[in-house]
């Protein structure tokens, strides 16, 4: 038995024992859940590096369930890719070193946060669990599996996003437009699957790939994929359940929820560019794309300046980022029939948006782990009644000032790297686009000024006599988000050339992608 | 003619569902109409398996002559109606929180968080 | 050279741009110790100056949240009115809308196909 | 909900152990005939509902308990998974025991014949734990929902 050969599924695997497993600890020893859970989660860290170190040198990985081969020999000799795989090229594996890095930070940031309290143990088991459907939506290599990926991923972050719901009215309220929200989803994704099932007779997306035709079904199936995987992203106007939920849900949660809909974001691309690629009218759902992004981008920037919320105000952010991957891999998509402008500026467009995606989930990680620091302090989510906090929570405000820096694209941070790279690109693709999102840009940090005055400048408030620094926890998960954002920020070429240069060529090559599972045929 | 008459059905299935969701304002009849289009989108799966003449994959061999049908749509519909199941008990549960909340089940009431 | 960006129309390298702020940084603190000497802490000198007027107390001074950008909301109201009474909050609007981005974009790739 | 007549009762005494032993038998043929863990544990599961309103949630709180059913929820769940593991000699879910000749391992006859048990390798076994996890994950449903309800209905007379 040789156990390198099972990395891609120990990663998801052994999170899943943890999670059946918590229950039965959490019976013993109510403490040791929290501590058990980081563990599962860490080994699943250092496994998903092995795997994207691996994948970086050699090659996609197969990882067939259950038979030795993925394909089913029929005996006429015809060859049938049947069985249930998870297929890894370099961009699935690099959404999966965020989840994996997002969710560990998450565990360590709930151990202090969330309080002992009855059902303490199904939190981390269902943590666990949307961890395991998050990896499965970026590894799976089926489109069933991803439709049962992504409901679990809506089950279990409905059940977190209520965790508070025993008391408060609001996250319970949140948690149903989620559910409402992901399931439609999930159901029209399912009926899509079903078109694609009609057609093609296969459910593997390399063999789908290989003879799709884009036919008047396929069209319909396209539409529906990317308008419900769109909202699972929260793109504007399919955007209102995002502050809902993102502002409702504990902290850590709310941080890993980014994640989750960045899978949903990362199967739009999948299905995009792996599935159709150039066989689709790449211009027309290019612009389709593009304009989700600048109404993202825009709507959600001057929605956020308005807020009082402090997390609504984050997450009104989390979908105008989103709008900036929307933006440049929709101009990337644009030119993909067109190999000159590709090689010009298509690639170096989709290269931004795709690093944008990992910075994103940094820095809203950590600004979002902030404003739990705040909650979990003072006890409110009202800007308003916030001020003067800086004269208490020292560290807290070093790591806001470090999120704000850096999603507002200030060098040198990594959010000025990867919309750098966006701006330049874009401008050759069309000038306006790229003025609205350096416009986008400054809007963002006007307001980022404005959570910055109101909760951390100002006189010592009387009311927040008591308020002290979070525990070591807390901190030690913000500390570690910080320091990956100066790192990005100050080597951004280490990770374009090494992690995101493969991941946008993986999503370009068609061929490289069938071919890793149709290679025998 | 006839064997189109389940895409009639799933149609009618989804579209129900939709109206019920963009029109009705009471939480459980939301919860109707998602399962109203899960049961669409169940049988648009099943009708897809059908394949005329051919019997049902229970045999290790088929017998000669015969096709048999392949049993992945079918396996496909119980995991969705599994998985639906589930969908159903959270989404009940919480609306009956949310009427220990809020008292009440009217959309229109059910909206502190907006703006 | 480490860290340097390619952005196809030219090149970003955050390290020569800590390296710059450094040197800058350095010059300007140059020039400032240059400066008056006569500045001393805790004394008359410390105080606000608001035309004559005394200070308020600290307490008071706060400008809370949503008084920041006040004339910028103000000015950009007809843009903000229509946007805000968007976000209902109400579950049938998100079905909704879900509903008719899902048309849009059927026609749209339907009819350039 | 308050307990039902006797007579509603009494019948439930003589039905429930014969739900519960259909809903194992369907558990265990998983691999032979329809059903299989899903199915069989909501045969069972039922059977509880129906214990539930007829003695009412309160005397049913007496032999229904909520915390011996997760115990069995999260075992039926580590079954299947190290089940799953046990696999791993060649892939994640392999069916190693299939055809091998011990627990579950004899060859399946071609044909048409009334089936054998001792078939199928790991099938019967992830049926198993996937019974016990539907019969208590779906039994602390049915018992949550039923506390729900006296709350909605005490909230409703008050």
């Amino acid at each position: 038995m040789n156990l390198s050969n099972h990395t891609p599924i120990l990663i998801l695997a052994v999170p899943l024992l943890a999670a059946f497993l918590i229950p039965i600890i959490g019976k013993i020893n109510k403490k040791a859940t929290g501590i058990f859970a980081t563990l599962a989660l860490g080994l699943s860290l250092v496994l998903t590096i092995i795997l994207a170190v691996k994948i970086l040198s050699v090659g996609p990985q197969i990882y067939v369930f259950g038979a030795k081969s993925s394909l089913l020999t029929l005996p006429s000799g015809l060859k049938f890719p049947i069985r249930i795989m998870f297929q890894i090229d370099a961009m699935g594996i690099f959404m999966g070193l965020i989840t994996a890095l997002v969710s560990f930070l998450g565990a360590i940031y709930s151990l202090a946060f969330i309080d002992k309290k009855d059902g303490s143990d199904s939190y981390y088991s269902l943590l666990l669990l949307l961890t395991v459907s998050m990896f499965g939506m970026e590894f799976t290599g089926d489109l069933f599996n991803f439709f049962v990926f992504l409901e679990i991923a809506s089950m279990a972050s409905v059940s977190l996003i209520c965790y508070r719901g025993t008391d408060l009215g609001e996250p319970v309220e949140a948690g149903f437009k989620y559910m409402v929200v992901s399931s439609i989803a999930a159901l029209m994704v399912l009926f899509a699957i079903g078109i694609f099932y009609g057609e093609y007779d296969v459910l593997n997306i390399a063999a789908i790939a290989s003879v799709v035709k884009y036919s008047q079904l396929d069209k319909i199936a396209l539409g529906i994929l990317v308008s419900v995987l769109a909202m699972k992203a929260g793109a504007v106007p399919m955007h209102m359940w995002t502050p809902d939920a993102y502002s409702e849900a504990p902290a850590p949660i709310t941080m890993i929820l980014v994640a989750a809909s960045q899978a949903s974001l990362y199967a739009i691309f999948r299905v995009v560019f792996s599935l159709y690629n150039i066989t689709l009218n790449t211009l027309a759902v290019g612009w389709i794309i593009i304009i989700f992004g600048l109404l993202s981008m825009f709507i959600g920037v001057t929605m956020a300046i308005i807020q009082k919320d402090i997390n609504r105000l984050m997450a009104y952010h989390a979908i105008s980022q989103t709008g900036y991957m929307f933006l440049g891999v929709g101009v990337g998509l644009a030119v993909l029939a067109n190999p000159t402008a590709l090689q010009r500026y298509g690639i170096t467009a989709m290269e931004g948006g795709i690093f944008h995606i990992m910075n994103h989930a940094m820095y809203k990680g950590l600004l979002f782990l902030t404003a739990g620091a705040l909650f979990f302090r003072t006890g409110t989510r009202n800007l308003d009644k916030m001020g003067g906090l800086a004269h208490y929570m020292k560290y807290t405000t070093i790591f806001f000032i470090i999120g704000a820096a850096a999603i507002a694209g200030l060098p040198p941070f990594n959010g000025f790297a990867s919309k750098l790279l966006i701006y330049e690109s874009v401008y050759k693709f069309n000038p306006l686009l790229s003025i609205i999102a350096m416009l986008v840009s400054i809007l963002t940090l006007a307001s980022f000024v404005k959570v910055f005055h109101s909760a951390f400048l100002g006189p010592k408030l009387p009311q927040f006599k008591e308020v002290k620094e979070v525990p070591r926890s807390m901190v030690f998960a913000m500390a570690v988000l910080s320091c990956i954002i100066i790192f990005f920020g100050l080597f951004p070429d280490l990770i374009v050339k090494n992690l995101v240069h493969p991941a946008v060529m993986s999503l370009i090559e068609q061929f490289k992608y069938t071919s890793t599972v149709l290679g025998g045929m | 003619m006839i064997g189109n008459f389940p895409y009639i059905a799933v149609i009618i299935f989804i579209g129900l569902g939709i109206y019920t969701l963009m029109f009705k304002r009471n939480l459980i009849k939301i919860a109707i109409g998602i399962c109203l289009i899960e049961n669409g989108v169940n049988l648009f799966l099943i009708t897809l398996g059908f394949r005329k003449g051919a019997v049902a994959p229970i045999y290790t061999l088929a017998p000669s002559g015969q096709s048999m049908v392949l049993p992945t749509p079918q396996a496909l519909t119980l995991t969705s109606i599994v998985i639906g199941i589930a969908t159903t008990a959270l989404i009940l549960s919480i609306a009956m929180m949310i009427y220990k909340h809020y008292g009440t089940i009217e959309v229109n009431e059910v909206r502190r968080l907006r703006g | 050279m480490l860290g340097l960006l390619e952005t196809g129309s030219g090149f970003w390298s955050a390290v020569v741009w800590v390296i710059l702020v450094l040197v800058i940084g350095s010059i300007v603190y140059y020039i400032r110790n240059k400066g008056e000497k006569s500045y001393k802490k805790n004394t008359e000198q410390d105080k606000p100056f608001i035309s004559g007027n005394p200070e308020k107390a600290k307490e008071g001074s706060h400008i809370s949240a949503s008084h920041i950008y006040w004339g910028f909301t103000e000015a950009l109201k007809g843009y903000y009115n229509p946007l805000v009474k968007m976000h209902t909050g109400d579950i049938n609007d998100y079905s909704g809308w879900m509903v008719i981005i899902t048309v849009v974009i059927l026609i749209i790739v339907g009819v350039r196909g | 909900m308050k307990e039902m007549s006797k007579i509603v009762r009494n019948v439930t005494n003589l039905v429930y152990g014969f739900i519960i032993i259909f809903g194992f038998y369907i558990i265990a043929h998983g691999h032979l005939t329809p059903g299989g863990g899903f199915q069989g544990g909501a045969v069972v599961a039922s059977a509880f509902a129906l214990l539930l309103i007829s003695y009412g949630q309160l005397n049913a709180k007496k032999f229904l308990n909520i915390n011996i059913f997760s115990l069995l929820e999260s075992c039926g769940l580590t079954m299947f998974i190290v089940v799953a593991f046990l696999g791993l000699g060649t892939t994640f879910f392999y069916n190693f025991l299939a055809n091998s000749g011990s627990w579950f391992g004899n060859m399946v006859i071609p044909g048409i014949n009334p089936g054998d048990m001792n078939t199928a390798g790991v099938l019967p076994l992830m049926n198993i734990a996937v019974g016990l996890e539907v019969f208590a994950g779906l039994g602390i449903i049915v018992l949550l929902m039923a506390d729900g309800a006296e709350f909605t209905k005490k909230k409703e007379n008050s």
